[in-house]
């Protein structure tokens, strides 16, 4: 029992830190937001240079090993710098190849969506039908759905792998709120599908995945968002004094840390009771997704009302996070849904 | 106590609700159910003066400046019916609600025969020059000079969220006229005339990708000796009593305009079958209940005669807004889901609740953040010790 | 249209709040508390020397006349001072009686409650029977109850005047976390009951003055707890600074602030809508005992918290206001109760 | 990082388990099950030496000084099998998690060898004397008065807030020994005798009518020199570190009391009928989901070993448990609805849930005001600049 991470894994947070600090920078995620909301070059460094796209895909397939612990430690550094990635629906759809994919499917694909040849999205549907193999219906909102190369579609007891070049399927890319990260409508007419061979190991690490680099994401939000206001209110000068002389003022600041500190219990607790097989996880993730989006919504509001006029332009940073904040919350379930899941657990299903 | 209205005030109502409608059928019918500030300038000045014709411009001032004496009631009945029939809200809104009525209180019968007029006609546009980079929430730090020099008033400085600047003809502007001066001494309050050489405008982009805010420069801006509203040194006087008439029957319009938000989130909960989620409908009460105190706030407020006595009601008023339609800009998106995240078009352009929801964010920071708003209500209502300044 | 009380209004808001300052004291509460919860003498002085004891009842019938505006007026003032009085069952009984009674029935009892030569209790039933004129069941959490003369008992289209003394009747008074309204349980064994003459209109009048009662007496709590805390936040030191120059402390006094004007505009909102017959009432009502009462319980918690150590001490009274207001929010209707019943107004019934 | 548990711990819970279920089953049935923090304190002060007698009483203090040494998945496992074998609070938890360590970290050789075996065996309960009336949060602003004289320490003032004097042996004392000393400067830490002449102690009755806190009246109240803990002056210092400690293994046990709490609201839930409720069920869901955090929030701060930066963990747990406790309280009548006001028997006395209501109300105040807790979190945490102290 030791809960703090191991000298690697305090390695592997630094690197991630120093990486996004400094290459996913407000200029190049305004100019990824500008068209299609990821930043390509960015994308190439983190699976090349880093190799950190294999995080939680087993090295016997080509991938980083290592756990859940550190995919939470790489979505909060990226998080942090609300970095236009499509991070969250590689990591869905490479671990749902990997846990579920047949030797073929896996050799067609991890390679390329590790090294970032290939970008894939990974989405859940309750609608879409298939006959014959082949899937009609359409999907809303899916996460990057306008870039992925390859589509990891979820249903209950099936999983399946359509490329995104699939005849009959049409790809609608919206403008979106936070645009670093835009939604999609796949629209299917028959569109040929390959069925992954083992769809319940894939349905078994997909929800497990989108809920723990969304709750880690969303703690790297709330925490960026603290500190980013705690260097304002340390250099900004109102009624004579520095502003984070105002006691009304720091004791928010205190009520966002208050909030974090348990948003990142939060997060490493699921992910560490994932990683370790625990009876816990199911509880430990919808606590981490329900409090984590919370918590970046909280801290990213009160980002905003910090800042005071600046904080509500385009020109400031504030509404970025504002926005991922928003977004993390709606997107994998919200809050509500997942504090529901709880109770069922703790008390039974409602009445 | 009385809620009710009287038989002639139905008839008042029967009077406004027939001609608003009408031109809201008719002639006006392209800006009908506009909910932005901005949208279709031009046509709402035209929307102005077609008020004014027809004595509905200001009807609670005096009658000698065009409007009717209107009684409380009356105003109260006239707000309602406006936005009932769908009508936009006033781009001259700071004429009609801030500089008029400070003109009216402060200003000599000459200015009030320059200024007035062009107001209630609603060929003089109004914006207002308070806040300042560096100064957002502290208008006692206001460092934009004005000198006066050969019978003119020369302004040099910067203003900053100055809303509507872009399409207004006047702004006034509070300056700082004693060289030297600190805090709330030496400030004066000037109306001068947007559209000179001396000031530029320029939109700020905010986070609904929208820009109803502006900066405003001020470089050798002039205008003539006799702008000056009050006595040199006034300016604080002056802009303290104006930011009271803020709270004035205006409140009830913006309060219809907050009704037409919630039903369109009652409209949408319906839709998408949120009106059966349990937390969904809680918020929604709460929302529906928070927007009927504020309507019987505004009424204690206005009925208030009082003026002897802090009020409760007008000093909450700001915070109480601004707290609740940001709680709602949070409920409509809830109401939605992830498909109010989607904009309509190919534009970053949003619908009224989305917009909601991010414009909202600044509800609690312009005109007095709620950090400042609570201060004021713990010193002027509670008798607490003020805030220190300090000296950086 | 004009929002604010009339002169005579005033003028009756202005002596009852000098009767309950002067003579609910907190030693006479106390002794009341250690007791059966009332203040007898207090109870008496109020309905034989002021006479406010028949506001809302007719002045042909010996009342007072007035409205519920006048009504509100003087539970506000009472809820100041948390009196220890019979105040809400008694609005609730007499006017039941006054609109529904029968003229013998009348005749026999409002002299008598008006007087305060007897205490009448009301309240509603879902559970009890009546066979043959005789009352069966059980009613739990009767406020008051164990000081009664006289039941008035609402259920569904039925209303009764039961004697306190009535054979088959036992009354058990209970140990109540708000000692100054003790909660009873009544037993009924068939016992003799007389029924009212227009259940329909008792019932159209109960429920609204109980809940005008109780939001009134939440707005006296909440405002009561405030300027308790301000008159402390002026006085006491800590740190060397009187603690009102905290601006944390100062941010919750201005909460409170904001919180209570909302109250009052809800409490005569709703007290106006019913004297003059709005169809807005039944929302106002709703809204104004949900808001007042949360209100209370907020402003009186924060009493607590505003008076550090001593605030939660038996010997101060903060306590007794905190303690009233949970029962405030319980009765008559939970918040969460009265919300939904404007959603349903608003929205439609639950799914 | 790693939850889980070694074979080797899980052999020593079973270890733990074996001994303390055997005991609840056996000799110390008649305690099973106490919540409250004085009930049967007589017999509790037996248990605590029968905890003592089989080694269990400071599983964590040096094998020395009657402990184990044992590790912190040790004293994590020891504290979980402590309450769910339903034993009570320790009556001795100061002397245990407060007094002793700071002997260990302060105390000389000879201090240690005459206070930690009496701490140790459970026959030295111990109370804490920090609070005074006029600076219930102030540490500093301590104006009980110790002085040397003829080679004893002579005190005078008067304590607040000293939970469980009534029932304690010995308390610590934080003293002004520098005469017109201000502030933190100044302060000494003294060890003395509760029983003595000079020390009177009077019950504070609470809110829940119950007693737990006292006044503690020093009236030439008298310990030898040698009782004093570092050097003259140093008290402040002390004070601090001592308050680090109550962030320790201790904070676990704490939790399993309120797990509790937790599962007696549950099944009260589930009992009335409230579970099936949505909103009572997304507020069961946050209280579940909070003590989680909490229990998570202490290993990270019991496995944080890098103390030269801030660990954010430890320095919110305080306002975290406090606020969470008080919202439970609100929850737990909610759920019992009216009911839950009424007492079972003839006396003002509280079940289990009624009674966390009132007394939570305390856990928001003492040992630091969620306001307090806010300055230092901001200040220490974060370095905003220090609230200022003025001179009244």
């Amino acid at each position: 029992m030791h809960f703090a991470f191991t000298e690697e894994q305090a390695m592997i947070a630094e690197t991630v830190k120093q990486f996004f600090t400094e290459n996913a920078t407000s200029l190049r995620t305004r100019a990824a937001m500008a068209t299609d909301g990821i930043d390509r070059a960015l994308w190439a460094s983190f699976c090349a240079e880093l190799g950190l796209a294999g995080i939680g895909i087993a090295e016997e397939l080509g991938g980083a090993g290592l756990g859940m612990v550190e995919l939470a430690i790489v979505a909060e550094a990226a998080g942090g710098q609300v970095a236009a990635l499509p991070l969250l629906g590689h990591a869905m759809a490479a671990r749902a190849i990997a846990a579920g994919g047949s030797a073929a499917q896996q050799g067609d694909w991890l390679s390329k969506l590790l090294s970032g040849e290939a970008i894939a999205v990974c989405e859940g549907s309750h609608s879409l039908t298939c006959t014959d193999g082949k899937l009609s219906g359409t999907m809303d909102c899916v996460p990057h759905g306008g870039i992925a190369d390859l589509f990891v579609i979820v249903a209950p007891g099936q999983a399946w792998l359509v490329r995104a070049d699939a005849p009959g399927l049409s790809v609608t890319s919206h403008v979106t709120m936070d645009q670093t990260r835009p939604l999609a409508t796949l629209q299917f007419d028959g569109v040929a599908a390959d069925a992954l061979a083992d769809p319940a190991a894939a349905l078994a690490v997909v929800p497990q995945t989108g809920w723990i680099v969304t709750a880690a994401e969303a703690l790297g939000v709330a925490q960026a968002s603290l500190d980013l206001t705690v260097g304002y209110a340390k250099e900004r000068v109102q009624f004579g004094r520095a502003i984070g002389s105002f006691q009304a003022y720091k004791h928010r600041l205190a009520d966002m840390m208050i909030e974090i500190e348990q948003a990142r219990s939060a997060v490493y607790w699921a992910a560490c009771a994932v990683d370790e097989g625990a009876e816990e996880a199911a509880i430990a993730l919808h606590s981490a997704k329900s409090f984590a989006a919370d918590t970046a919504f909280m801290c990213a509001g009160n980002m905003i009302q910090l800042h005071g006029g600046i904080g509500f332009t385009w020109e400031h940073d504030a509404h970025l996070y504002f926005k991922r904040a928003r977004a993390l919350q709606s997107m994998l379930g919200h809050g509500d849904w997942h504090r529901e899941q709880v109770a069922t657990m703790i008390l039974g299903a409602a009445a | 106590m009385k809620l009710g209205f009287s038989p002639e005030e139905e008839l008042f109502r029967a009077e406004c609700a027939d001609w608003l409608q009408g031109q809201m059928a008719g002639e006006f019918k392209d800006i009908k159910g506009i909910t932005t500030l901005t949208a279709k300038a031009e046509r709402r000045k035209e929307w102005e003066q077609q008020l004014a014709a027809h004595k509905w411009s200001c009807i609670g001032w005096p009658s000698q400046w065009g409007g009717r004496d209107a009684t409380l009631a009356q105003q109260v009945i006239f707000a309602e019916e406006y936005a009932r029939a769908g009508v936009p809200g006033r781009v001259n809104h700071i004429g009609i609600e801030l500089a008029g009525p400070t003109i009216l209180t402060f200003g000599t019968e000459q200015q009030k025969a320059r200024f007035l007029p062009g107001i209630a006609a609603g060929q003089t546009i109004f914006c207002q020059g308070f806040s300042e980079p560096g100064a957002g929430s502290d208008l006692a730090s206001v460092r934009t000079k004005g000198r006066l020099e050969d019978g003119e008033w020369v302004v040099n400085g910067q203003k900053i969220w100055t809303s509507l600047a872009h399409i207004s003809d006047w702004i006034f502007v509070v300056t700082r006229t004693e060289e030297g001066s600190k805090g709330p001494k030496g400030l004066s309050f000037l109306m001068m005339d947007v559209k000179q050489p001396g000031i530029e405008i320029r939109g700020i982009k905010q986070i609904n990708g929208d820009a109803e805010f502006n900066e405003t420069f001020f470089t050798d801006a002039r205008c003539p000796a006799d702008s000056l509203i009050g006595a040199v040194g006034d300016g604080w006087k002056i802009a303290m009593g104006l930011l009271a008439f803020e709270r004035g029957v205006s409140t009830l319009g913006q309060q219809m305009a907050f009704r037409n938000e919630l039903d369109a989130i009652i409209a949408a909960a319906k839709a998408n079958g949120q009106a059966s989620n349990p937390l969904i409908r809680q918020r929604i009460a709460k929302a529906e209940i928070g927007l009927r105190l504020m309507r019987y706030g505004a009424l204690r407020m206005l009925s208030n005669t009082d003026h002897s006595k802090i009020d409760g009601a007008a000093l909450t008023y700001k915070i109480q807004w601004a707290t609740w339609r940001r709680s709602l800009g949070e409920l409509a998106m809830d109401v939605l889901g992830q498909a109010g995240e989607v904009a309509e078009g190919s534009e970053y352009e949003w619908g009224m609740l989305p917009n909601l929801f991010l414009f909202s964010r600044s509800d609690t920071i312009y005109g007095g953040t709620n950090q400042i708003q609570r201060n004021l209500i713990a010193e002027r209502g509670l008798g607490m010790p003020r805030e220190p300044r300090g000296d950086l």
